[in-house]
C-alpha cells in the first residue's frame, strides 16, 4: 500500500486539456478586461503575492534593524515608516484578501455549481480598487512614507504627524471597498447561484467560512472607511470629531477603527480554517467531523466578531462596566475555534492520512493557530491583557494567528489546489522541505517574542534595552529561515508551471465539485450544469463514481 | 439523503408591481410625517422631543422601505438583509454607548 | 575565524549575564498577576499537549499504511459538547480571575500617594506633592500605595512599569489612573507602550523603588522648595481665581474649601463626586460645572494654563481646607478685578513671574 | 434557508433555449439574474446603512455631552431651506417611485420624464445645500482654522440667533458648536456624495431611458437604482430632525 493518494494520469499521454479558461483567449487585454472569475483569482494571485514580498521585505528591515538594541540600521521614523507599511501592506493588500480574492474567487463558483460569480464586471471592480490602493500604497511608500503604525491613531495621525497619512487612508479606504465588494459577490453568488440539489448544508465548509467572512467584509468594512474619512477631514479641514482639544472623544476613533479591524482578524482567519477543512477531509479520507458544528462555528464567529472589539482598548480608559460585558464575549467568541480545533483533530481519527505538503501545512496551521488562539484568551482576560498589551506579546500573538495560522492555510491551500489551477503539480519532495522549513523559522521568529513580551518589551521600538537582546537575534535568525520557507514555493511553483507533472482532474481523489471537471477548468467551469445528489466529503459517492467510470468505459 | 431539500423549489414568483395609488398615498403620508416632526420641535416635550422625532423618521423611513423599496413585496431574504444591516447598526451603537453611558459610574 | 570569534564569545558572555525568562515581580499586585498568568500557561499547554498527542497519534495509528480505508464518522454530539463546555468553563473562569485583577489594578485605595504623571512626545514628567519634579523616571517607596494620576498632552502614551505588571494609557484631555504597591527596592524599566511619533522608543525611564528612609532623603534633597499645591496657590491667585472663590458670603463662586471628595449638586440637578477629573474639568470647561446657586460665569481656562498648571491647581484645591490664606492672598495683592473676571490680569503679568515658567502657558 | 437558486425542473442546462437579450450568460433564469442583481443591491445598502452608522454614533455621543452648543449650532440652520429640501427629496423618491412603475409598465415617455424630474428635483436640493453652505462659509461656522464662536457667545449680533432667542453660551459650551458643525459639515457632506454620485448616474441613465433600454422588461437596473436613490432619501429623513430640529421651541 502506497503511502500517498495522488493519482496522476500516464505522463506520457497525458496532455493538458487544449481549451481551458487560460488558453480561452490571448493577450493581455484579455486579463485585464476579463470577467472570469478564475482569470481574476489570477490577476489577484499575481498581485498580492507581489505586495506579500514588499511586505516581507519590510518585515526582513524590520528583523535586521532590532538585531541591535540601538537604533543604528536606521534613524527610529525610518523604523517606524518601515512597521507602517509592514502593517498596511500585509493587512489590507495581503492577509484581507489573500484566501478569498485568489482561492475564494477561483473556487466558490465552481464549488456550488456555478459558471462564475454572480456579478463578475463588480468582481473585476474589486480587483482594480485593490490595484489602486496597492499603487496608493506604493506611492506613499516612495513619497517619504507614512509613520502612524496601521491603526492610524488619533489625534497622532491627525494632528502631529506631517508624513503621507492621506495617501495611506485614501489607500486603505479603496482597498477596503475592493473587499466589500468581494465580499458581497460572494454572499451574492452563494445565496444565488447554487446549482440543483446544492443545499446549505451540502455545501463544502470552505463555502461557508467564506460565507461568514463575507459578512464580516461587508459589515464591518465601512466603519473603517467612514472613519478614516474623519481622520482625513480632521487632518485637512480641522473638523473636531476626534480631536480633544475641540472636545472630540479620541477614543471614539478606536471604537470606530476597532469596531472593522477586529473583525477583520477573523475575516483573515475564516477562510484559512475553509482551507483547513478541505485540506484535512481530503487527506484523511474522510467526511469532517461534525461538519455542522464546523460550519455554525464559522457563522458564530461571524456574528460574535462583532461585540468583542473593546478587548483592544481595555488599557485605553474605557468604562470598567463594558470592559466586563466585552472580555465576557472575547470568551465566548474563543469558543468557536476550539471546536474547530478539536473537530479537525477528530477527522483524523480512523481516518487513512497521508502526509502531502498541503497536509503539512495544515497540521502547521492546527499547532500555530492552537497557539495563536490560546495566547488571544491571555489578552481578552483583562487582568493579564494589562500586562500583556502592546508588548511583544501581541506581536507573537496574531502572528501566530496570521502568519502561523492564515499563511499557513493560504500555502496549504494554494498546494492544495494548485494542479487545479495549472493542471500541473507541484514538486512534492522540495515543498514538503519548504512546509517544515517554514515551519521552524516560523517558531524559531515568533516564539521567542512571547517571552519578550511577558518581560515588558514594548511593541514598536527602534531601539530596546540590551537585555532583550538576546531574544532578538533569536527572532531575526529565525526570519532569516522564515524568509527562505517563503521564498522556495515561488520558485518551484513557477518552475511548475511548465515541468511540473500533468495533474489530470482529480489528484487528490477529493470529492468537491471542483474536482470533478478539468484541470485547469474551462471558462464555464462546466459542461453540463451539475446536480449534486450527495453530501459533501462523501468518498463512497466518489467511489461509486469511480467504479461506473470503469465499468463504462470497461 | 435529504431529498425533499433538493427538490424544495419556491413557485415561479410573480414579480410585484405597486400601483401608482400606493406611491401616491406614501407620498402624502411622507409629507404629512415631516410636517408632523418639524411641529413637534417646536413643543416642548422635554426629553420626549427626540424621541417623538426619531420615531417619526423611523416610521417614515419604514413607510419608504416598505413601499418605495417594495420590501414589502419582497422575498424572506431581504427582509433578513435589512433585518441584519439594522442589528449590525444597533451593535455598534448600542456597543459604544455601553462604554460611554458606563463611564460615568464609576471613576475608573 | 579569528576576528570574529571574540565578538561572538562577547555577545556570548553578555546574553549569559544578561539574560532573562521572567520579569521581576516588585510590585504587591505581581505575584497575583502572575498567578493567573501561569494558570493561563498551564491550561494552555495543556490543551496544546492535547491536540499535538491527538493529531501525532491519530497521525501514527490511523497513516494510509496503516489504515487504508477510512471508517465515516458523521461526528458526535457528546464529544462535541464536551470541546464545547469544558474550554467555556475554563475561559470563564479566566474571565472573572481576570476581571477581579483588572479592577484591583484599576481602584485605588483611599490612602494611596498620589503623583501625577504628564506624557508629552517624548518623555514623562512626574509630579510629587511634595513639589519634586521628575524627568523620565520615577522614585516610589516601597510598601506605600502609589495612585498615579495620568495625562497626556498631546497624542496618546502608555505609562507601563512591566516589573509592577502594571499600564494604563495617558490620554490626551482626560484623567486616568493606576496605582501599585512596590514591595522590591531597585530599579525597574519604565517603558512607552503606545506608539506615539517619532521618538516612541526613547520615551523610556527608571523606576527606582526605595526605602521609605532612603525616599524621604530623596524627596528632602530634589524638592524644588515649593510644594506642588504652593505652586497651584500661585496659579490661584495669578489667575485670579480668588477674585471669585474666596468663601466670602457675597462671593461670585463656590468656597473650594474641602470641596475635594465632597458631592455636589449641580445647576444642571445632577450630582457629582468632586474628584481630580472633576475639578480639571470645572476649570477648563466650567459651565457644564456650575454648582447649584451659582451664576456660570466663570471663564474658561482652556488655552491659558497647560496640563501642569491644571495639576498645580487641582493639588491645590484638593488641600485647600480653609478659605484663611485665599482671603490674607485676597487682600495682599488687591487683584480684585472689575468686570467679569477676565484673564485680562493674566496677560498682564509676564509670563516669568510665574514660579519656573509653570503652569501658563507661553505667550 | 428557503431561497435555493430557483432553476428550472431537470437542471438540465439546456441552454439553448432562447434567452433574453439582457440575460448574462452565467445566470441559469432571467429570475436568478433579478434576484441576485437585487440582492447584491440590498448588500451594497447594507454597507452604506454601517458607512453611516459610524456618523450617527459620533452624533448620539456628542449630542449628549455637548447638548447646548448642538442646540444652539442647530438654531443656525434655516428651517425653511431645511424644510423645503426634505420636501424636494420626498418628491424626488416619489418621482423615482414612479420612474420604476414607468419601467415596468414599459411606459418609455413617462419613464424619462420622471426621471428628468427626478434629476431635477436632485439638483434643486444640491442647490439648496449650496446656498445653506455659502451661508455658513460666509459666518466662519465651517469647522477648522477660520471657526468663529461669535454667534454663540455673543447671539444679538447674529440674525438666526436672535430670531430663535438664543442666550449667550459661555465661551467653553460655544467651542464645542464646532463638534456640531463639524458633524453636519460630515453628515450633510456625505449625503451630498451620495446625491451627486446618484445625479451622475440618472444622468447616464436619462440617456439610456430615451433609447428605450429600460422599458422592454428588463427594469433590474431601474430598480436597484431605485433603491439606492430611496436609501439616499432615508438618511435626509433622519439628518433633517436630528440636525435642524433640535429644541426648537425655546
Amino acid at each position: 500500500m502506497s503511502s500517498t493518494i495522488v493519482s496522476l494520469p500516464d505522463q506520457s499521454t497525458a496532455r493538458i486539456p487544449k481549451t481551458n479558461f487560460i488558453t480561452k483567449e490571448n493577450g493581455i487585454l484579455s486579463w485585464l478586461l476579463t470577467g472570469d472569475h478564475k482569470r481574476i483569482a489570477i490577476l489577484y494571485l499575481i498581485s498580492i503575492t507581489f505586495f506579500f514580498f514588499i511586505g516581507g521585505a519590510l518585515a526582513g528591515l524590520i528583523r535586521l534593524e532590532l538585531l541591535t538594541p540601538q537604533s543604528d540600521l536606521m534613524a527610529t521614523d525610518t523604523y517606524n515608516k518601515v512597521f507602517t507599511m509592514h502593517g498596511v501592506v500585509m493587512i489590507f493588500l495581503f492577509l484581507v484578501p489573500s484566501v478569498p480574492a485568489t482561492l475564494g474567487n477561483f473556487l466558490i463558483p465552481i464549488m456550488i455549481g456555478a459558471k462564475d460569480l454572480a456579478l463578475p464586471k463588480v468582481n473585476l471592480l474589486s480587483w482594480y480598487l485593490y490595484i489602486i490602493g496597492g499603487i496608493l500604497v506604493l506611492y506613499t511608500m516612495i513619497s517619504g512614507g507614512v509613520d502612524t503604525g496601521w491603526t492610524f491613531t488619533t489625534p497622532l495621525s491627525t494632528h502631529y504627524v506631517n508624513t503621507n497619512v492621506l495617501s495611506t487612508g485614501l489607500a486603505v479606504f479603496i482597498a477596503g471597498f475592493s473587499s466589500i465588494f468581494t465580499g458581497l459577490n460572494f454572499i451574492v453568488t452563494i445565496h444565488k447561484m447554487r446549482a440543483p440539489g446544492m443545499t446549505w448544508f451540502r455545501m463544502p465548509l470552505f463555502v461557508w467560512a467564506h460565507y461568514a467572512a463575507s459578512i464580516l467584509m461587508v459589515l464591518g468594512t465601512p466603519v473603517l472607511a467612514i472613519a478614516i474619512v474623519l481622520v482625513a477631514l480632521e487632518r485637512t479641514i480641522g473638523i473636531g470629531v476626534f480631536d480633544p482639544t475641540k472636545g472630540g472623544d479620541p477614543l471614539l476613533f478606536q471604537h470606530l477603527f476597532w469596531f472593522y479591524s477586529h473583525p477583520a482578524v477573523y475575516i483573515m482567519i475564516l477562510p484559512g480554517m475553509g482551507v483547513i477543512s478541505e485540506v484535512i477531509s481530503t487527506f484523511s479520507r474522510k467526511r469532517v467531523f461534525g461538519y455542522t458544528a464546523v460550519a455554525f462555528s464559522s457563522v458564530a464567529i461571524a456574528v460574535f466578531g462583532f461585540f468583542v472589539w473593546e478587548h483592544h482598548m481595555f488599557i485605553m480608559g474605557v468604562s470598567s462596566y463594558s470592559m466586563l460585558v466585552f472580555s465576557l464575549l472575547t470568551m465566548l467568541v474563543a469558543v468557536p475555534s476550539a471546536i474547530k480545533i478539536f473537530n479537525w483533530t477528530f477527522t483524523l481519527y480512523k481516518g487513512s492520512i497521508t502526509f502531502e505538503t498541503p497536509m503539512l501545512y495544515a497540521f502547521g496551521f492546527m499547532g500555530l493557530f492552537t497557539i495563536g488562539g490560546l495566547t488571544g484568551v491571555f489578552l481578552g482576560t483583562s487582568g493579564t491583557d494589562i500586562h500583556l498589551t502592546e508588548t511583544y506579546f501581541i506581536v507573537a500573538h496574531f502572528h501566530f494567528v496570521m502568519v502561523g495560522g492564515m499563511l499557513m492555510a493560504f500555502l496549504s491551500g494554494i498546494h492544495f489546489w494548485w494542479p487545479k489551477i495549472t493542471g500541473r503539480m507541484y514538486p512534492e519532495k522540495i515543498s514538503q522541505l519548504a512546509a517544515l522549513v517554514t515551519f521552524i523559522g516560523f517558531n524559531f521568529t515568533f516564539f521567542p517574542q512571547f517571552i519578550l513580551g511577558v518581560l515588558g518589551m514594548p511593541r514598536r521600538y527602534a531601539a530596546y534595552p540590551p537585555e532583550f537582546q538576546i531574544l532578538n537575534v533569536f527572532s531575526t535568525a529565525g526570519a532569516t529561515i522564515l524568509g527562505v520557507g517563503y521564498l522556495l514555493p515561488i520558485l518551484y511553483l513557477t518552475w511548475s508551471l511548465k515541468y511540473g507533472e500533468i495533474a489530470g482532474n482529480n489528484p487528490w481523489q477529493a470529492t468537491g465539485l471542483e474536482w470533478q471537471i478539468q484541470s485547469p477548468p474551462l471558462t464555464e467551469n462546466f459542461i453540463e450544469l451539475p446536480v449534486m445528489d450527495h453530501d459533501a466529503y462523501d468518498y463512497e459517492w466518489l467511489e461509486r463514481q469511480k467504479e461506473k467510470e470503469v465499468t463504462s468505459v470497461g | 439523503m435529504s431529498e425533499q431539500h433538493a427538490v424544495e423549489q419556491q413557485g415561479h414568483k410573480e414579480h410585484h408591481i405597486v400601483s401608482p395609488v400606493v406611491y401616491v398615498v406614501i407620498f402624502f403620508s411622507l409629507l404629512v410625517g415631516t410636517a408632523a416632526t418639524i411641529g413637534a420641535s417646536y413643543l416642548d416635550l422635554g426629553v420626549w422631543n427626540p424621541v417623538i422625532a426619531i420615531a417619526i423618521a423611523v416610521c417614515k423611513a419604514t413607510l419608504v422601505v416598505l413601499f418605495f423599496m417594495h420590501v414589502r413585496y419582497s422575498s424572506r431574504l431581504t427582509m433578513l438583509t435589512v433585518g441584519a444591516g439594522l442589528f449590525t447598526f444597533m451593535a455598534l451603537i448600542g456597543m459604544t454607548l455601553s462604554d460611554y453611558i458606563s463611564r460615568a459610574w464609576g471613576r475608573w | 575565524m579569528d576576528h570574529i570569534s571574540p565578538v561572538f564569545w562577547q555577545f556570548l558572555v553578555k546574553w549569559m549575564t544578561d539574560f532573562a525568562l521572567f520579569p521581576p515581580e516588585a510590585s504587591k499586585i505581581a505575584p497575583q498577576m502572575d498567578a493567573l498568568f501561569f494558570f493561563m500557561v498551564l491550561v494552555s499547554l495543556i490543551g496544546l499537549t492535547i491536540v499535538i498527542l491527538l493529531v501525532t497519534s491519530f497521525s501514527i495509528l490511523y497513516s494510509k499504511k496503516r489504515h487504508p480505508i477510512a471508517v465515516q464518522i458523521e461526528g458526535s454530539t457528546l464529544l462535541e459538547a464536551t470541546w464545547t463546555i469544558i474550554p467555556l468553563g475554563l475561559f470563564l473562569i479566566m474571565f472573572v480571575w481576570g476581571a477581579l485583577i483588572y479592577f484591583r489594578v484599576y481602584t485605588p485605595p483611599a490612602n494611596a500617594m498620589n503623583i501625577y504623571v504628564v506624557g508629552k512626545q517624548w518623555m514623562w514628567k512626574a509630579e510629587h506633592p511634595g513639589g519634586q519634579h521628575e524627568i523620565n523616571s520615577l522614585h516610589v517607596p516601597t510598601g506605600r500605595a502609589v495612585q498615579l494620576t495620568l495625562i497626556s498632552q498631546d497624542v496618546f502614551h502608555s505609562f507601563s512599569i512591566p516589573a509592577f505588571r502594571i499600564k494604563r494609557e495617558a490620554i490626551p484631555g482626560r484623567y486616568t489612573t493606576v496605582w501599585f504597591e512596590p514591595t522590591t527596592p531597585g530599579t525597574y524599566h519604565l517603558f512607552c507602550t503606545q506608539y506615539c511619533g517619532t521618538s516612541h522608543s526613547a520615551m523610556i525611564g527608571d523606576i527606582v523603588v526605595m526605602t521609605p528612609e532612603d525616599f524621604k532623603k530623596w524627596q528632602q534633597e530634589s524638592t524644588s522648595g515649593m510644594s506642588l499645591a504652593q505652586n497651584g496657590e500661585r496659579l490661584f491667585s495669578s489667575l485670579s481665581c480668588n477674585a471669585c472663590h474666596n468663601g466670602r458670603p457675597d462671593s461670585r463662586g463656590p468656597s473650594l474649601a474641602n470641596v475635594y471628595g465632597s458631592k455636589l449638586t449641580l445647576t444642571s440637578g445632577q450630582s457629582a463626586t468632586a474628584d481630580e477629573a472633576y475639578l480639571r474639568e470645572s476649570i477648563l470647561n466650567p459651565s457644564e460645572h456650575v454648582t447649584q446657586g451659582y451664576a456660570p460665569i466663570m471663564p474658561t481656562y482652556q488655552g491659558q494654563i497647560n496640563e501642569d498648571g491644571v495639576i498645580a491647581l487641582v493639588e491645590y484645591i484638593k488641600n485647600l481646607s480653609s478659605n484663611y490664606r485665599v482671603e490674607q492672598t485676597l487682600n495682599t495683592t488687591g487683584l480684585l478685578p472689575e468686570g467679569e473676571g477676565t484673564p485680562a490680569a493674566v496677560k498682564q503679568q509676564p509670563a516669568g513671574k510665574t514660579p519656573a515658567g509653570q503652569g501658563t502657558v507661553k505667550q | 434557508m428557503s431561497d435555493s437558486p430557483a432553476i428550472v425542473h431537470g437542471a438540465h442546462a439546456d441552454a439553448h433555449h432562447e434567452h433574453p437579450p439582457y440575460q448574462r450568460h452565467h445566470f441559469e433564469t432571467m429570475e436568478q439574474q433579478v434576484d441576485a442583481t437585487s440582492f447584491a443591491m440590498w448588500l451594497f445598502l447594507l454597507t452604506e446603512i454601517m458607512f453611516f452608522g459610524g456618523l450617527f454614533t459620533a452624533y448620539l455621543i456628542y449630542r449628549n455631552w455637548y447638548y447646548p452648543a448642538f442646540v444652539a449650532g442647530s438654531h443656525q440652520l434655516n428651517i425653511f431651506w431645511g424644510s423645503l429640501n426634505t420636501l424636494v427629496l420626498i418628491s424626488s423618491s416619489f418621482t423615482m417611485a414612479m420612474g420604476v412603475w414607468c419601467a415596468e409598465m414599459r411606459k418609455q415617455a413617462g419613464l424619462v420624464l420622471c426621471l428628468v424630474l427626478t434629476f431635477v428635483l436632485g439638483i434643486g436640493f444640491l442647490g439648496i445645500k449650496t446656498i445653506e453652505y455659502k451661508e455658513k462659509i460666509e459666518k466662519h461656522h465651517v469647522p477648522g482654522f477660520h471657526y468663529s464662536v461669535q454667534s454663540f457667545v455673543n447671539p444679538a449680533t447674529d440674525k438666526e440667533a436672535t430670531e430663535a432667542k438664543d442666550k449667550p453660551l459661555p465661551l467653553d459650551m460655544a467651542r464645542r458648536t464646532e463638534v456640531y458643525f463639524s458633524l453636519y459639515f460630515a453628515m450633510t457632506g456625505m449625503h451630498a456624495l451620495h446625491m451627486i454620485i446618484g445625479i451622475g448616474i440618472l444622468g447616464f441613465m436619462i440617456f439610456r431611458a430615451r433609447a428605450g433600454a429600460y422599458t422592454t422588461g428588463h427594469v433590474t437596473f431601474v430598480e436597484n437604482f431605485g433603491l439606492y436613490w430611496h436609501f439616499v432619501d432615508i438618511i435626509w429623513i433622519f439628518l433633517f430632525p436630528l440636525l435642524y430640529l433640535i429644541s426648537r421651541y425655546s
